[in-house]
């Protein structure tokens, strides 16, 4: 079953091209990747679709209804959750405090909240930190915070854009199965990526873009195997040579 | 006893010792300044609402004030309405006035929504200044409105002694506290304090963060202009240089900094050590060192930012909790 | 210097402060004073404050109240910073914790409103030197006595003037224009403007209030000029007043007079920030340094003496109000309010020291307005000694020598 | 006709003063992100400043600018290295650090009542300088001269200030700074020192001003209050941060208050400029001439 599909989404920012008629199908239960390299758009589409910003053109179907230029509150009330690359804590307040803002997304009850809340924590081990300050935490417990806020919305669809970046490796690693977990547990993910080992290990299907056109789409083997996205990534002397 | 309880009995104690105070202070003038230092610690914590919780800087309050001592005095004067009706129509006044400014303003930057109501503020009583009716409605411009002092009661909110103001601005301190306890605990308040912090992420995260600041822009300035009927009876003359003035609006939003905006106990410690410094050194310095009190004041706005720009609830939290540790420790013989 | 004096002294205050209590001053008269001593209005609150210091110290040197054993005045002032609440706060203060025998203040009619009704209701005897609102001695409040003339006066002194010299100088005024600042005091004059204006069959050609605040005057005086009046009629703060007069005189406005109502154009500041530009201006007052009253000139002496600067009608009514309570104390020969409301009712203060108002005597009619105060037109003009504030009506206290000049000459 | 023309050149140059005494406003609000409520209050320092130097030298007031605006610039500088500055680095985390706009705050009280301490309430003007009183008459026509000297005033420095930004390395730096600080400072780039010398040309625009103003303005205490409004207003209806639009947004103001008297009572073009001041944030709230921000 599809649960997202994008259909010749364009994003223009005064003229200028980010996103050129982008199309994704995700099906449910999928981790899906987007690669590029820097500047490719990849977290223009990513606020295309979680309601950041209206996409210039295109059509994009959530759960079979079209959420193009809807308010994010909305989107994520209807399943749809998302982090930030560049983290963003509730930085005066703990841990749970933070966690509990999104539970409450599907409950008005404060106890219910708290409960969901520490359920998510727990989930990804995480609960024993809840009472921390979340400006004291590690860029690495950071990361985790953005996830279970995500999660404890209790969303459908999970976009993911880049958890792992400035993580150690059994860092890296350990998020890998955090994430593999996730999905497990029914949960669709669509994951932006910089590091090729995790996105690789963890994806059914990647697409890959550059200056905001998709330029490859498979699985993580045929994706590595794709000239133009070694062009893509190395230049077109690597290639040549 | 263990914390909990602790706070409870300290809690209770101090509601005691509040609702019992008049009994031992007979002097009128220590209940006036009660009376006025309650009076504010009741603003602070309206304002608190948003300009605590939603994590922007309304600096335009005395707007609402003046919303609600005018619609309470001229609904009185003229067709002697009682006051205690008239405070609930100048919230409801105060309230649509308060959305108005909120929706263009809370989508953009602070700095914006600062000056919108500042301007907002001025443009009302500058307008107020120049109007003399409004329709049946006597406004009286720059002159003010007077209430004589002739039928004193409970009906009409208007008192001989300094006793009933005190328990009216106490109780309703005591109700404004408990309300903005209950909104912290709830969605409402988690919302607020989220889309204060980082908009982008609580909007991502289901909040609609410029309507929940909506609602709190809507109850505080309902709660703010029930205070203007309160001062307006109290005072029994009001008059827009003075009520719908920036020094006011000014005064409530640095009580707060002071005390600790989004914190409850903040504005009302605030109030405690901002007015007594504020009035003491009017009175030592005003015939001698005119204008010294206002350094005062300026200084201690620098200072407490400097060192606790969280307010100075933090460390006093923090030394009330030692304090606390320290009594639990000793009575259950650790 | 300067400072030092005026950081110690607080200090010392307080401790003096702490002590009395201890000790307890029972013999002396404390007065409170509650003026504007910062914020707008501050120039007049400091001038006020000048003269009552001035007047108890001779008051004391002179062996104080003799019929309460030769009781003191102290003084005890509070800062109303030109705001009603402030005032509230302070009267109470000074009622309750300063036990204070009588209140004086508070310049700023708004701030006096609120505060006379504060010791109305504890009976405290308050004396208002200066607040012109009519409205303050028509509350009916038995303990309220203004030695200033009230605002109707004042107003039917500035027409009477007017009708006056037209007649003397046989020269017709028909257009007159109103600009007065956008507040109590202003509006409050408007109003009885108008209806003098109407009684006199004078045409209005503008009604202009504005706001004392403003950063340019232009507009307004753009206005004037266009309205085309022959008098001008004015009431102002002090730098708008500034602002006003400099403004008229670069836009070489065409006028027979201006006819100001004190306040800003009696400040001190004010011949010295417009020089030549307010050279002809009528203003009213209620005290001017060239009245021929005996002591009048030393009292002026000393003052500038002491603070730079000449009385002004304000400071004199502060200075007056000083010896009406000293007369009243005498009388009472008790610290019992209701003993010294009864005084001042009865005051009837013609001579002795301090009595250097123009009119003879302080009298308080029932609702407690001082009946005899009355009011003297000044001219601003040079004669020789440089600009200076010259009496000119009414004719009979006239300065020896000067004829008033009027219609103003072209500049 | 006739009339509107004469209040319309006096709405522009009175505005375009304004618009002077609003440009520091800007100007810092632009770099640090912070209405500096003190801005009034250097506007009345640099007034005393002027009025002093003139006073005791008898020199041309408009020469005092060059004693005035360096000394306005190390006033900034110094007081947003000492008493600002700490406050930010504070509160390095938040994305608006809303205490420093107390922190001004405190400063205007402070100035305002030192210098009520220090020179007493009293009003001062010039009385006797060659542009006081100097008017310009065409035909029935009268354009008041030093107000035409601070209109060109203004303009100079707006276009000074302008070249400096956009052709100097410190100016490059400054816009560099006001863009993105966090890739600035990665550039090598001492956001503090920025700051610093972003209200020190802040507080030198204002004593430009203030030497504009002194010829035909009074001097005292609190005059910097009545300014200060007024800057609020032109830097938002300009657009926060654009130096152009504080001229605009000034001059706009200036005519508002010149002509609409003509139609109604002084006191209600206040209000009516109170209005424009919400419809703007109505209808365009990054002001006239600012350019879409994320604020």
């Amino acid at each position: 079953m599809v649960l997202l599909e994008v259909r010749g989404m364009t994003k223009e920012f005064g003229g200028l091209r980010a996103i050129d008629s982008l199309d994704l199908t995700i099906e449910k239960g999928q981790i899906f990747g987007l690669i590029g390299p820097n500047g490719a758009g990849k977290s223009t589409a990513f606020n295309c679709i979680a309601g950041a910003f209206a996409p210039t053109a295109g059509v994009i179907t959530f759960n079979n209804e079209t959420i193009n230029g809807q308010k994010p509150w909305n989107l994520c009330k209807k399943g749809l959750a998302r982090t930030f690359q560049i983290v963003k804590p509730f930085a005066s307040k703990s841990v749970l405090y933070n966690v509990m803002v999104a539970s409450f997304a599907t409950t008005n009850s404060r106890q219910v909240a708290e409960e969901k809340a520490i359920k998510v924590l727990e989930s990804l081990n995480f609960a024993d930190k809840k009472d921390i300050l979340s400006s004291n935490l590690t860029i690495a417990d950071r990361k985790r915070l953005e996830i279970a806020r995500a999660l404890a919305t209790e969303p459908k669809l999970l976009l993911l854009d880049e958890v792992m970046a400035g993580l150690r490796p059994n860092e890296v690693d350990e998020m890998v199965e955090v994430l593999k977990k996730i999905r497990e547990q029914g949960t669709t993910i669509f994951v932006i990526e910089h590091i090729m080992r995790a996105i690789m290990a963890l994806s059914d299907r990647i697409v890959v873009i550059q200056f905001g056109k998709k330029i490859a789409e498979g699985t993580p083997k045929e994706i590595a195997n794709n000239e133009n996205v070694i062009k893509a990534y190395l230049g077109e002397d690597y290639v040549a040579a | 006893m263990n914390y909990k309880n602790i706070n409870k009995v300290a809690l209770v104690a101090i509601l005691l010792i509040a609702f019992g105070l008049p009994l031992v202070i007979r002097s009128a003038t220590y209940l006036h300044i009660l009376v006025l230092l309650f009076f504010y610690a009741y603003l602070t914590t309206s304002w608190n609402l948003v300009g605590g919780f939603a994590g922007v800087l309304p600096l335009g309050h005395a707007a609402f004030v003046g919303i609600g001592a005018y619609t309470s005095t001229i609904l009185f004067l003229q067709y002697g309405i009682s006051p205690w009706i008239g405070m609930l129509v100048g919230g409801v006044l105060a309230t649509i006035a308060g959305i108005l400014i909120g929706l263009p303003t809370f989508k953009m930057r602070g700095a914006y929504f600062a000056l919108a109501t500042i301007a907002f503020a001025e443009g009302f009583r500058v307008i107020v200044e120049n109007i003399d009716y409004i329709g049946p409605f006597k406004i009286n411009g720059p002159r003010g409105l007077q209430i004589p002092p002739l039928d004193i009661g409970l009906a009409n909110f208007m008192f001989a002694s300094k006793e009933p103001y005190y328990y009216i601005i106490l109780i309703m301190l005591v109700a404004v506290v408990v309300l903005t306890y209950v909104i912290s605990r709830s969605k409402l308040g988690y919302y607020l304090n989220a889309g204060g912090e980082e908009p982008e992420a609580a909007m991502a995260l289901g909040v609609n963060v410029a309507r929940a600041k909506l609602i709190a822009m809507a109850m505080s300035s309902f709660l703010t202009a029930m205070a203007g009927t309160f001062y307006a009876q109290f005072t029994l003359y009001i008059h827009p240089k003075s009520i719908i003035s920036l020094d006011l609006s000014f005064e409530i939003a640095f009580i707060a900094l002071i005390g600790g905006r989004g914190s409850i106990a903040g504005p009302i410690l605030g109030a405690l050590l901002l007015r007594p410094v504020g009035d003491f050194s009017r009175i030592y310095f005003g015939d001698t060192l005119p204008g010294m009190h206002l350094i005062i004041f300026g200084l201690v706005l620098i200072l407490v930012m400097h060192y606790q720009p969280r307010g100075l609830q933090e460390p006093l939290t923090r030394l009330y909790n030692n304090l606390i540790r320290r009594i639990t420790h000793n009575t259950t013989g650790r | 210097m300067q400072i030092l004096r005026r950081i110690v002294v607080p200090a010392l205050a307080i401790s003096l402060i702490a002590g009395s209590y201890a000790t307890g001053h029972a013999e002396n008269v404390k007065i409170g004073n509650i003026i504007p001593l910062s914020g707008p209005s501050a120039t007049l609150g400091q001038q006020g404050k000048a003269a009552r210091e001035m007047a108890v110290e001779e008051i004391n040197a002179a062996g104080g109240i003799k019929s309460l054993g030769g009781a003191k005045f102290e003084l005890v002032f509070a800062d109303s910073e030109s705001k009603p609440e402030k005032g509230v706060a302070e009267a109470e203060r000074l009622i309750n914790t300063e036990k204070v025998n009588v209140l004086t203040g508070c310049w700023n009619s708004a701030v006096t409103y609120p505060t006379t009704a504060v010791a109305e209701r504890y009976g405290i005897p308050f004396v208002v030197p200066v607040s012109v609102s009519d409205k303050i001695t028509d509350q009916g409040f038995k303990t309220v006595f203004r030695i200033a003339a009230k605002d109707s006066w004042w107003t039917r002194d500035q027409f009477a003037f007017l009708k006056d010299m037209e007649k003397e100088f046989g020269t017709k005024v028909e257009r007159l224009a109103f600009v007065y600042e956008n507040g109590d005091w202003g509006k409050g004059f408007a109003g009885q403007w108008k209806k003098l204006a109407e009684a006199g069959g004078y045409k209005v050609v503008l009604d202009e209030p504005y706001p004392s605040t403003a950063t340019d005057l232009s507009p307004v005086v753009q206005k004037i000029r266009r309205a085309k009046p022959d008098v001008l009629l004015l009431v102002s703060n002090a730098a708008d007043a500034i602002l006003l007069t400099n403004t008229l005189a670069d836009y070489k406005v065409k006028l027979k007079a201006i006819i100001a109502s004190g306040g800003g154009h009696a400040d001190p500041s004010f011949l010295k920030t417009t020089g030549k530009n307010a050279q002809y201006l009528f203003d009213i007052v209620e005290w001017e340094t060239d009245v021929n009253k005996p002591g009048a000139k030393e009292a002026n002496d000393k003052y500038k003496a002491k603070y730079g600067q000449n009385l002004t009608g304000e400071a004199v009514d502060a200075y007056v109000a000083m010896y009406v309570l000293k007369d009243a104390l005498e009388r009472a020969a008790s610290l019992d309010p209701e003993k010294i409301r009864e005084a001042l009712a009865a005051t009837n203060l013609s001579s002795g020291p301090g009595m250097i108002v123009g009119y003879d005597s302080v009298k308080f009619d029932k609702t407690g307005q001082n009946e005899n105060a009355s009011l003297v037109m000044v001219q601003v003009n040079d004669t020789g000694k440089g600009l200076e504030r010259i009496t000119i009506w009414p004719k009979s206290a006239r300065r020896a020598g000067y004829t008033p000049v009027f219609p103003m000459p072209n500049k | 006709m006739y009339y509107i023309i004469e209040d319309t050149i006096n709405g522009i140059l009175m505005g375009s003063i304004y618009g002077l005494t609003a440009m520091g406003l800007t100007i810092i609000f632009g770099v640090l992100k912070v209405v500096n409520f003190a801005h009034g209050s250097m506007l009345m320092v640099g007034m005393y400043l002027a009025y002093w130097a003139v006073t005791l030298s008898g020199m041309h007031p408009y020469l005092a600018i060059v004693l005035v605006a360096p000394a306005m610039f190390l006033f900034g500088y110094t007081l947003q290295n000492f008493v600002i500055k700490p406050i930010f680095i504070a509160e390095k985390n938040v994305r608006e650090p809303l205490t420093v706009i107390i922190v001004t705050t405190g400063i205007w009280y402070i100035l305002d009542n030192l210098t009520l301490l220090i020179f007493g309430p009293q009003y001062r003007s010039l009385a006797d300088n060659p542009l006081n009183g100097q008017m310009l008459e065409i035909g029935e026509m009268f354009i008041s001269v030093p107000k035409l000297y601070g209109c060109i005033t203004a303009v100079i420095t707006a276009l000074g200030v302008y070249w400096f930004f956009q052709k100097t390395d410190m100016g490059r730096a400054i816009r560099a700074t006001s863009m993105d600080r966090e890739a600035a400072s990665l550039m090598g780039i001492n956001q503090y020192k920025i700051y610093n010398v972003a209200f020190g040309i802040g507080a030198a625009t204002a004593g430009i001003a203030a030497v504009t103003l002194v010829p035909f303005y009074n001097v005292f205490p609190t005059v910097g209050v009545l300014f200060d409004i007024k800057g609020f207003i032109i830097v938002v209806l300009g657009g926060l941060g654009s130096i152009g639009g504080a001229l605009a947004g000034g001059i706009i103001i200036g005519i508002i208050e010149s002509v609409g008297p003509q139609f109604m009572t002084a006191t209600w073009t206040e209000a009516i400029v109170y209005g424009l001041f919400l419809v703007v944030l109505f209808v365009k709230p990054s002001g006239l001439f600012g350019q879409k921000h994320d604020w």
